[in-house]
């Protein structure tokens, strides 16, 4: 079981989630982030003061999948996320040892779908 | 496909019957020799027959300082209670574009206003148009027959004219340029709001019911016609002609923050005691009772409302009541002043039903965007009002039927639809020649705010 | 358990004071020949004595303004001002549904007001009920004796029979089931409100300071006992009746937008001049220096909750700011018209430190989910400003000591104490059967905003 | 270091030429026989030159209502209006403490006003300072010139002695202590701002106009000196005094709630008509003119910013809007009752621009930290508009020329000025002796909200 | 080392806590996220517009533990947000390689608790 | 590659990043938190109720980097966050299996800076 982290542009999130319902990937928490690197956004003015845009506001999607939706997975966030821009984003893949579905304490791999 | 054509048919429907309207008007208005101020006042004052009679009128303090509130009040309505209540409504990367819109709204027309715009609407000119007699405010002194300085008059109907754009802001909101914004409220102040204040509230107008000459003398005691219909169809056009926003309609976020937008809607109820009680220019028991029956408007609208959602979606819910007080306050607007207690109670029950048949029912077979139902809400509740104004009025004017004075309304819905229609449209179009109307996919997806202001409404850590 | 009991007993008490004060009044206060708008202008007007008796009284446009504004300023501060200073309050998930009680209110109220409300309020009646003799607002036109449109005191007690039931949703907030809270505002305007504003304000009122049969002259210049101690006093009932809120008092979210209750908050000082100096019913010296008497009380008040906090919390706290502001308001509100600028001070500090003991050390002692406070501030520093009155009031009532004024306004105090407290729980009985009154757990753990209205206030995401 | 012996030679300046200014008008002014009422009524009212000379006022509701209604719109200016306005703009730690500005100022002004502040700042006296013959407001009863209470007054004057130190915060926001700025609005309060309202519109006053023996007879209709110049002069001092904020200018946060500003800068927008209207003391024609050029002050200045902003940034901004639309409200000011309308447009674009450029190009270089650019804004915006007033005045003061009356108006500017930097500073240093004026940096990183006030605004989760 | 990541319902959150706690287990982070699954919410109306609520509010747990505490961890949460309702959530479980407590910079086992 | 989370003050944020960049690790994502722990705030007072404080808002930072990177992202977190008093947080460090930049597609160790 792997458990993906990607940080998206705020206004791909629409269409990532339409990607990831094709490939059958319902399950996803979405949060919102502010994000710190290379992409200086639209620079923002507020009276003389000019904000360089340090921290730009973006979408962490987390997926919990089996080994078989990882990529997937990556090419649904890859197809909706992609706009050949600076700031658009990474994926995370890491590796869970444990998954319960708390509504019925269902473990492993029936759990995590 | 299908759709957009039938609406070009009923848009050029409306141009024909607007220009059959103005034409035998434009002849017969000619001779009006009142003044504005005396054959506005003349009509709506009943308990005050002496005082337009007698001619060295003296300052009234009471009346003077209730409309200068009045204005302040109707002011208030916009900056910040329009601006609050679409505010509200939309997504959170969208809420500044809309702020602004009203603010832009304030600031260009009162400019406008005191320039030409007053001259426009409120000069003498003919049946159809004012006229530059009083550019600048020139000799626009003394006091009108209710003792009241001519200069409020001019800063009373200055807030009329300023809500009036924003509220179409109402139908295109979320997607329209800025710079465009700023054109089209410009050229559709001075285009299609001064006439059609001209019009309906001018001595001379064709459609005023002070005008003895009037082609249709039709009652709009607080701008039914000259500010929501106008604003409500104008709203509609703009929708059609900017076409739906990227998502539309089922990834579209929910009003990223109903308490501002229901804060919004009161305020628009309490400055709407400064609209219609206001429009009676004097503090007098005609305002009282225009003041009395808004609020009862508004609150049987919002009980309708309630009552439908609660029977058809199970929840009364908020914005189910500030939509309803706002459709009961719409349709009360023309005839606060005509009609008595039972007639506000039906016509705000009949106007809230039907902006909810229309928001809730129709529009979304109709697939249109109307991003915030400003012709669902305003469009059509002001058109019910104003034609049950003709009905529930409690003496017609010059005392014909009840028939013929729904006539004569109807007659100055239609006018004020067709003309709206085909105007703002035009506008629009010449608008698009000189600066892009619509916001591009990109500057859409990012948010206005960002897009349009280079700014961020909230911070999201701090 | 023992709690319970004994306030069970303590309603009980209060039924059978009540039931003792109205019997001889009612039979004492059946002869009073005066209209009620001239009665209850005769005893505030000091300045214009001879208005009252000159009877062909012309209109006063500046009275007019006055009135009309100073309502459009006490609805404003239920719209927006109580409803954000009660929903700043609350945990997100429950603001819409305390922004709909003030709203439901406002809508409930007025359909009720002008159908038989102010009938029930304001016909003439006998000492404890009002008559059907006003229904539909019918027969109410003409001046009253300050040439106020008789239309404009409908209005302006309109926007007080508003406040009141928006004030108990204090009491029993993120509990409370949207249909019971309507049924309940119903019901409780009818048959608490209307008979307890007759017993202050009208002619025959037995507690009406101008009614010369009354049988307690009680001083209430602007509603402490009919607004904010009745309301007060139902909001404790309603508290108990309903029960703890889930979690109380430990696991509870602080407000959750503390600016919203200081907005909301502001609006409410602000407003309340409309409410204070309004209750003069004219622009006249007694009218400015309630005003002023008001915004220095709420000053006081402010600065003495202020300094206990800093004292026994070491800090200043804005939630204390305007709690102290509110109680200080309240506290002058029945003394605005009758005392002078020291007696406000003093009213005000009392009235504030009354509160804040009762808030900070008595509540939680009592163990008592009075959510918002609705009772220790409206409730206590009601109380105090009523029974204050009696004491520090320029002139007494027919010259009579200051201490048989104050038992004056103990009686007063009592009866209304009695009444609702009585009337209140048997209401809620009553609306129990008909709708649950209180949420169930998944309701109350879900939102009131989700499970009454099926809406969110704010997005989380955009 | 440079900058800062600059300014202190700066500030020594100010101190001499404000003595300077000083000693000649205490002698000059001692004669002045009229009451304050009378003079300061007398130049204002130009229809009305009966009424004053007329010995028996009776009382006028029509005035009465309105000067009531205009505090109250003063009042709603910073509760909630300047609250928010501020509160917006700062980060979300710190928006309590400066809604805390705002209310404590509202709460310690108002009684220190009743108490002595009234009196010492319109108390006869001298030229230079008020007397104690009102404390208490003895004796302050019966009817100024126009027919309106003179609580009225105390209470009108009383909402501008609120406003002047809550526009001060705008210089030390997210870095004063709450019980500093306590006591520093007391002390300023008393030191500062009562002299100066004194000089300016007190009937002795040195530089009031309507004082036949006045040093200078600048003209300033509605606290263009008295409050602008002042609140924004002070804001400068304290912002020296207190430093620069923890991370000034790169790494602070943007506005945390620019809706809030926004929604902050329309309550302004309309309670300036009270302001500047509500100055004139009467419902006439000349308050009309004052609203009207208000209006259309706020709106073209507004424009100004937004094409500044169009052109050097891009992109026209909601912050800048607003800040415009506060800039041309601040140079209308003192000049509204005394201009005309090409006036009133040249002043307000005047007024925005030099507060545009010092705020967006020298503000920087200056390297100053003036959180909410209270100088930059109402300083700036403040003097210029003062300055103008000699110009475009219709009428100069006993027919001078404009030149001359323009050098009045700087006189007045400068001894403002001078008195208020050198004053405020020796303030601070006096507060600073008692408790320690600016926040650790612990408290500062914290925020103030949590370190001041033990409160937070929002919550995170619910 | 483990970190447990848990998404619940909002107003299971002091139920957990509270558990937790009897568990000894104090140190929690807590997120409030978006959850996008097959759970419907409560549908909510904004005029004609039905939200089918495709997203829903839930809250996100962090907890880093020694192995010790994985299980009782678990069964706290279990305890704490199980209803049986769709909606509940998940639990997933990760190792961890290091652990750095910020205040002393003290290492692994030793610091997580 | 490792993911490291951080759980810092948050008027610590800017000194972080600050300390980050000198490390030229310029790529964070940020995330305001409630953190539930042994520390208690500044007790907040709301009328007669005093919170004690049981959730304190935090930030979250996570932060991929390559194995060269995790000491100094620890040294910078460590120099930028610690002040010695309870509350000041927790670094967890995690294995990723694997890293996709959204923008070109690249995957591993390139793609991660
Ligand atoms: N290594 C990383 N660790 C944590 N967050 C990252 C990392 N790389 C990228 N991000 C997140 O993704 C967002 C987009 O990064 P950006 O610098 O635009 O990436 P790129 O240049 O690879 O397209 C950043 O703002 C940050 O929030
Ligand atoms: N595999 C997963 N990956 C990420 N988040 C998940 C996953 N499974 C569940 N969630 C989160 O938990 C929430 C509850 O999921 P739900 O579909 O109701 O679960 P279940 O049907 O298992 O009870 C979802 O909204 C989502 O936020
Ligand atoms: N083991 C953990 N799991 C999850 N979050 C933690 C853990 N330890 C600390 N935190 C987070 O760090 C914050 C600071 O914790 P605190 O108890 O003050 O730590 P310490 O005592 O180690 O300095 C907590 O509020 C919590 O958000």
């Amino acid at each position: 079981m792997k458990y993906i982290i990607a940080i998206i542009q705020p206004d791909r999130l629409d269409e990532v989630l339409m990607k990831l319902e094709e490939k059958e990937i319902h399950l996803v928490t979405v949060t919102q982030v502010m994000g710190h690197g290379r992409q200086k956004g639209i620079a923002e003015v507020y009276r003389s003061h000019k904000e360089g845009g340090s921290l730009l506001r973006k979408i962490k999607l987390e997926i919990g999948v089996n080994e078989a939706f990882v990529q997937p997975a990556i090419d649904a966030i890859l197809g909706g996320a992609q706009t050949g821009n600076i700031g658009d984003g990474k994926i995370f893949v890491m590796d869970v040892g444990q998954c319960v579905r708390i509504r019925t304490g269902e473990k492993g791999n029936d759990a995590i779908g | 496909m299908m759709k957009q054509k039938t609406l070009s048919f009923l848009l050029g429907l409306g141009l024909s019957l607007g220009a059959w309207a103005q034409s035998p008007a434009a002849d017969a208005a000619a001779l009006s020799p009142a003044t504005t101020a005396v054959a506005n006042i003349a009509e709506t004052a009943v308990a005050e027959v002496a005082a337009v009679v007698a001619p060295p009128v003296v300052l009234n303090s009471g009346n003077t300082a209730f409309m200068m509130i009045c204005s302040a009040l109707v002011l208030l309505m916009t900056l910040p209670g329009l601006a609050l209540f679409y505010g509200g409504l939309v997504r959170k990367k969208n809420i500044l574009s809309v702020l602004m819109y009203c603010l832009a709204s304030a600031a260009i027309v009162s400019v406008v206003w005191v320039i030409y715009g007053f001259s426009f609407a409120f000069g003498d000119g003919n049946a159809v148009f004012g006229d530059t007699s009083k550019l600048f405010l020139n000799g626009v002194t003394g006091l009108d027959a209710f003792g009241v300085p001519n200069l409020v008059f001019v800063m009373f109907q200055l807030t009329f004219a300023i809500i009036t754009p924003a509220l179409i802001a109402g139908g295109f909101a979320e997607r329209m340029r800025f710079p465009a914004y700023c054109l089209f409220t410009l050229l559709w102040v001075s285009l299609i709001y001064c006439p059609i204040a001209h019009w309906v509230w001018s001595a001379k107008g064709f459609l005023f019911h002070g005008n003895p000459d009037a082609w249709a003398k039709a009652y709009d005691f607080a701008g039914g016609t000259v500010v929501h219909i106008n604003a409500g169809v104008a709203a509609l056009v703009c929708a059609i002609y900017l076409g739906k926003r990227k998502g539309f309609p089922n990834r579209l976020s929910p009003p990223h923050n109903l308490p501002f937008a229901i804060v919004g809607a009161c305020l628009l109820w309490v400055g709407w005691f400064g609209f219609n009680a206001g429009s009676e220019l004097a503090a007098d028991e005609t305002a009282a009772s225009a003041m009395l029956y808004t609020q009862v408007a508004a609150a049987v609208a919002a009980v309708t409302w309630l009552v439908l959602d609660g029977i058809f979606h199970g929840k009364a819910t908020a914005l189910g009541a500030i939509t309803g007080a706002v459709a009961g306050l719409v349709a009360i607007t023309p005839a606060c002043g005509f009609v008595d207690l039972k007639g506000s109670l039906i016509i705000a029950v009949l106007g809230a039903t039907a902006a909810w048949a229309f928001v809730v029912y129709l529009k979304p077979k109709l697939n249109l965007d109307d991003t915030l139902d400003a012709f669902g809400v305003h469009g059509v509740a002001g058109i019910v009002g104003a034609l049950l104004t003709g009905i529930f009025c409690v003496a017609t004017k010059d005392g014909i039927s009840h028939f013929a004075q729904f006539m004569n309304q109807l007659k100055a819905v239609v006018c004020t639809l067709g003309f709206t229609a085909v105007g703002t449209w035009i506008i629009l179009m010449l608008v698009n020649c000189i600066t892009r109307v619509r916001a591009d996919e990109r500057e859409e997806t990012v948010g206005l705010d960002v897009s349009q202001h280079k700014e961020s409404a909230y911070t999201v850590i701090d």
